[in-house]
């Protein structure tokens, strides 16, 4: 890791390396973007949903991403389910465990928000981004484990803007459904009543 | 054995028991005052109650109602036990040492209501982290990081 | 908050050197907790001396969030305490609901409501013994098992648009009637189930490693199974003969012809075997309540969408894949209910933990903790 | 001089071998397993998920190298070639074609018996070093077995050498006629076994059984070099299915003359093969059933046959 450090450190510097710097970028978010092993931080519900998505029928080894439960050798945490006040501090360290670069996938409206738990509720936390740095965010109480997929796809393209060099980000198209997007649901022509609503 | 049975079956047993039983919604209640409710325990375990089905307490306002629900198997027929403590000096007997089962149910009503049970072994908080302050079930409970939701209705 | 165990206890061996006590934190993520519990394991060797449970590592405050819902919103946080068997606690709530309410619900709801359960019988009992297999090691048996779970929900998805939170069983009857075609494919599915459990009988059962992971391994006696409140199978496998569809039997469930299997040892391999069979007899009863299932309604006449109850208490339980699942509500006359307890076979089942894993190997205690069924939204609430 | 060329070559030549029967290995034992858990395994990288490997290789290269607070760093950061570097020494002396090996010594049996079994060491110190109760019990545990299993496998291989009458692999090839597989079945199964057992691999994968310790001894290991472990693991699965092949079913002699490395390529295949498949299909054991199984079952079973070629051999 060091020597990649140093390596796009080096390349960007001299300003000359920008050939190089992008094959190599290429080459490094290709193998990243392709073997995302997962940490399933399975509390609650959707953890039935991870283990569906990695078992026969949906079957996440087809995209070379299979959970491991070690965090040391995982590359994307996937929060599925609630996280409670007693539980955040272990959700922490395990995300400290595992080594850069690493991802967060926030399943379920309970990691994305709270969820259902978001009110009244004296122990949930409403969303692991009040303590991870979240990459992807799945809806659904549970999402299907299609959208996990979907998800594996969508960090896969986040993956492709990164590079080794410090401070540079590589121009993709993402294929994010923007407003606007007929994919997102609302019509072009009435954009604006979608935003008055 | 239904419901009525039940009471004369209990009223022949523990005639001192038998005025403080009701019939509420289709189930036997006993209410006893806390400082009995250990000897009314144990004698509805001689009278066959082999299970301590759920143990639970109630915010009444000015007391706490503890509830525990026993079961037999040999009549197979329910029974609740209930009785009052106060809020500002909630304690009342564990009933531990009569069926194992009050261990962690007891512990939680401890953690969510605060009630202290004499005799029990294992008197610390299960569900919230040690370092919690106050008992949440109760209805006073107040918490910062608690959203109330909107009232619709 | 830390995740600091307690100091390690030091002692003198025979020859008066200083032994240290081993202390491993299992948990509160670990692959074979079957969710967030945290057993602080204290080892002698290999031998567990001291296994303590820690929970609460999912307590989102359910009991809390009820009391300020109506009787209706209350029921979609119960698909979230037992998310193995949502139907379960849907069921349990609402019987409570309806006792305390006095609501009749019509008879097809009632067989639709013995159906679906029945059915959630066989998803919850594949996915224990799966993960059960899963913890010695046996990643495709969990995958077989997990398998016909999948069928079960596809079906389940068809009836009423979720995979896993059904939200089905409403105050009064049911959510949704059933779709064209669905029961044939529900008898075809009995059919094959059958089929794809004596396959599982063979590849898990007669394993000779995996009898020897299981039997003798966490032994319960029966007098204590009863007296720690053990219900479901993990009583049963002790020998227990305590069913409430049997001994307490509710709703339509007299009307069927079932046995309810027990075991007599009291080990893991009893307590599997027990589920294993309970798939069987749930099978019988999915084929029973299709072939008498009446027509009618779905949804009891006339309910108002604001239940408000007369001041009073009602509890009711059910049978659960895990055991006797009871719903006490208070309500003082709001259209709120005043408290709303759940009381969870599975919190009672894992008090019994340290009791059967002591003294056996590091290696047992997840076979142990497996054999429990613990489903962690339930014990934890 | 040449002698140190002639080394160097071997190992550049043995690394890459390792390396690449890594990647077959882990591509097999991943499409292999999601056929038996009715699923396709890695499909998407590559024609046929051939690229996934390469991928993850990669990756693993690419990733932070991780050493823990509790750790004894300079241990913790060599233990993974204490691993490998026995194993892959082990390669040398296995014939590759009938009457050749890299290293053809006269004591190669022993060689290749003695020397990879030192990666305990690595086990161990990889399982203290780590400071982690987890990675410790799982050192303790690789110790332990790994020890245990050295018995009925060297006894094993024994047999073999009692019927080859030479310690020299070649020899044993050179000599190896079609009854021995009969004659010494029990030998075999003994070998099979013990060897799973030496490596680690379910069903005897209780040094880091997932399900227990999480990834036992090698539980604190980010990177490159838990990857190494992993070489390590698959390395060591080729040399014992390649021995294997060679010494005990002697599929080098069974096509004529350089042919011999087709069918003791594909014997080596099929060992590989069924090492994945009894992983895939069997449940792990306990520590002491693992124990009784090394020293009540198989070290016996190793004693008769080596009496059954014993009392044979005389009469040949």
């Amino acid at each position: 890791m060091a020597f990649v450090d140093r390596l796009g450190e080096i390349l960007s510097e001299g300003g000359q390396g920008g050939i190089i710097l992008t094959s190599i970028d290429a080459l490094a978010d290709w193998s990243r973007g392709k073997s995302l092993w997962a940490m399933p931080m399975g509390t609650a519900c959707c953890a039935m949903e991870l283990i569906a998505a990695s078992f026969a029928k949906f079957d996440f080894d087809r995209h070379g991403s299979f959970p491991r439960p070690d965090p040391r050798h995982t590359d994307v945490m996937v929060v599925a389910g609630t996280i409670t006040r007693k539980m955040a501090p272990a959700v922490k360290r395990l995300y400290e465990q595992m080594p850069e670069p690493k991802w967060v996938i926030a399943m379920g409206n309970c990691a994305v928000s709270g969820g259902i738990f978001f009110y009244d509720s004296y122990s949930v936390i409403r969303g692991v981004d009040e303590f991870l740095p979240v990459d992807v965010y799945i809806a659904g109480c549970p999402p299907r484990p299609e959208s996990l997929q979907d998800a594996v796809l969508r960090l896969r393209e986040l993956i492709s803007t990164e590079s080794i060099a410090p401070g540079v980000k590589h121009e993709r198209t993402l294929s994010l459904p923007r407003s606007g997007d007929v994919s997102f649901g609302v019509r072009p022509g009435s954009a604006e009543e979608g935003d008055a609503e | 054995m239904n419901i009525t049975e039940l009471r004369d079956h209990l009223c022949e047993q523990h005639p001192d028991l038998c005025p403080l039983f009701s019939i509420e919604f289709g189930d036997g209640v006993l209410s006893v005052s806390c400082d009995k409710l250990y000897e009314a325990a144990s004698g509805l375990r001689d009278l066959g109650f082999d299970r301590l089905g759920m143990a639970t307490a109630v915010d009444r306002g000015e007391t706490f109602e503890v509830v525990y629900r026993l079961t037999s198997r040999s009549m197979s027929v329910g029974i609740f036990l209930k009785c009052h403590v106060p809020r500002d000096a909630p304690k009342t007997n564990s009933l531990f040492p009569l069926w194992p089962a009050a261990l962690w149910q007891e512990r939680e009503i401890f953690d969510m209501f605060g009630i202290d049970f004499e005799g029990h072994p294992d008197m610390r908080r299960i569900l919230l982290p040690d370092d919690w302050v106050g008992h949440p079930l109760r209805r006073d409970y107040t918490d910062d990081r608690m959203i109330r939701r909107p009232d619709y209705i | 908050m830390t995740l600091e165990v307690e100091s390690r206890k030091e002692t003198l061996a025979e020859d008066g050197l200083p032994v240290e006590e081993l202390v491993v934190n299992v948990g509160p993520s670990h692959p074979s907790t079957h969710g967030v519990c945290r057993v602080i394991v204290h080892l002698d060797g290999e031998i567990v001396t001291r296994a303590e449970p820690v929970i609460g590592y999912l307590h989102r405050g359910i009991e809390k969030m009820c009391e300020n819902r109506t009787y209706l919103q209350v029921v979609p946080l119960t698909d979230r305490l037992d998310y193995v068997g949502s139907m379960y606690a849907n069921w349990a709530y609402c019987r409570a609901v309806e006792r305390l309410a006095g609501i009749r619900v019509p008879e097809r709801a009632e067989y639709l409501r013995v159906i679906v359960c029945e059915m959630q019988r066989i998803a919850s009992h594949m996915m224990s013994l799966g993960s059960a297999a899963a913890d010695t090691g046996a990643a495709t048996m969990f995958i077989y098992a997990f398998d016909e779970r999948e069928t079960i929900v596809e079906l389940f998805e068809d009836l009423c648009g979720a995979r896993l939170t059904y939200n089905y069983v409403r105050p009064g009857g049911v959510s949704f009637d059933i779709p064209e075609g669905w029961t044939d494919r529900l008898l075809e599915f009995c059919r094959t189930h059958r089929v794809a459990l004596r396959e599982m009988d063979k590849l898990w059962f007669g394993n000779v490693i995996a009898r020897g992971r299981m039997k003798g391994i966490g032994v319960l006696a029966a007098d204590d199974a009863v007296a720690w409140g053990a219900s479901g199978p993990v009583a049963r496998g002790s020998g227990v003969n305590w069913d409430l569809r049997k001994h307490d039997p509710y709703s339509v469930y007299p009307r069927f012809d079932f046995d309810i299997p027990t075991g007599s040892a009291g080990d893991v391999y009893d307590r599997a075997r027990v589920r294993l069979y309970e798939c069987y007899e749930s099978c019988r009863i999915i084929e029973q309540a299709v072939a008498q299932m009446p027509g009618g309604p779905i949804k009891a006449e006339g309910l108002q969408r604001l239940i408000a109850p007369r001041p009073g208490d009602a509890y009711d339980h059910i049978e659960s894949a895990r055991g006797s699942l009871g719903v006490y509500i208070v309500s003082e006359g709001g259209p709120r209910p005043h408290r709303v307890k759940f009381r969870s076979p599975a919190f009672c089942n894992l008090a019994l933990l340290p009791l059967i894993a002591e003294g056996h190997m590091l290696s047992d205690l997840v076979v142990c903790l497996g054999s429990l069924d613990p489903v962690f939204g339930e014990v934890d609430r | 001089m040449s002698g140190l060329l002639g080394g160097i070559v071997f190992g550049l030549v043995g690394g890459v071998a390792i390396a690449l029967s890594t990647m077959v290995g882990v591509y097999g034992e991943r499409k292999i397993a999601a056929k038996i858990q009715r699923r396709f395994g890695p499909q998407e990288t590559g024609p046929y998920g051939l690229l996934q490997l390469p991928a993850d290789t990669l990756k693993m290269i690419l990733k932070e190298d991780i050493t823990p607070r509790q750790a004894d760093a300079r241990i913790f950061k060599i233990a993974p070639y204490f691993v490998f570097v026995p194993i892959a020494m082990g390669l040398v002396v296995i014939p590759v074609a009938a009457g050749w090996a890299a290293l053809d010594s006269s004591i190669g049996i022993l060689f290749f018996l003695a020397v990879p079994s030192l990666s305990v060491l690595g086990i161990l110190i990889a399982g203290w070093s780590s400071g982690n109760t987890y990675a410790t019990i799982g050192g303790m545990r690789g110790a332990a077995q790994m020890i245990s299993y050295e018995l009925p496998r060297t006894l094993s291989v024994l047999a073999v050498v009692i019927l080859a009458g030479s310690l020299r692999p070649v020899d044993v090839v050179q000599a190896w006629r079609w009854w021995w597989i009969p004659l010494n079945f029990i030998g075999i199964v003994v070998y099979y076994i013990s060897s799973i057992a030496e490596l680690n691999r379910g069903p005897f994968d209780i040094p880091e059984s997932e399900s227990e310790l999480v990834a036992g001894y090698f539980a604190d290991y980010a990177g490159i070099r838990w990857g190494i472990f992993m070489m390590s693991e698959y390395g060591g699965m080729l040399a014992a299915s390649l021995f294997g092949a060679a010494i005990f079913l002697g599929t080098l002699t069974w096509l004529p003359g350089p042919f011999g490395i087709i069918t003791f390529l594909l014997g080596t295949g099929v060992i590989g093969s069924s090492m994945i498949w009894v992983k895939w299909t069997f449940p792990r054991m306990r520590p002491d059933q693992l124990m009784t199984t090394a020293w009540k079952v198989l070290t016996p079973l190793a004693l008769v046959q080596l009496v059954i070629v014993g009392v044979v051999v005389p009469w040949l």
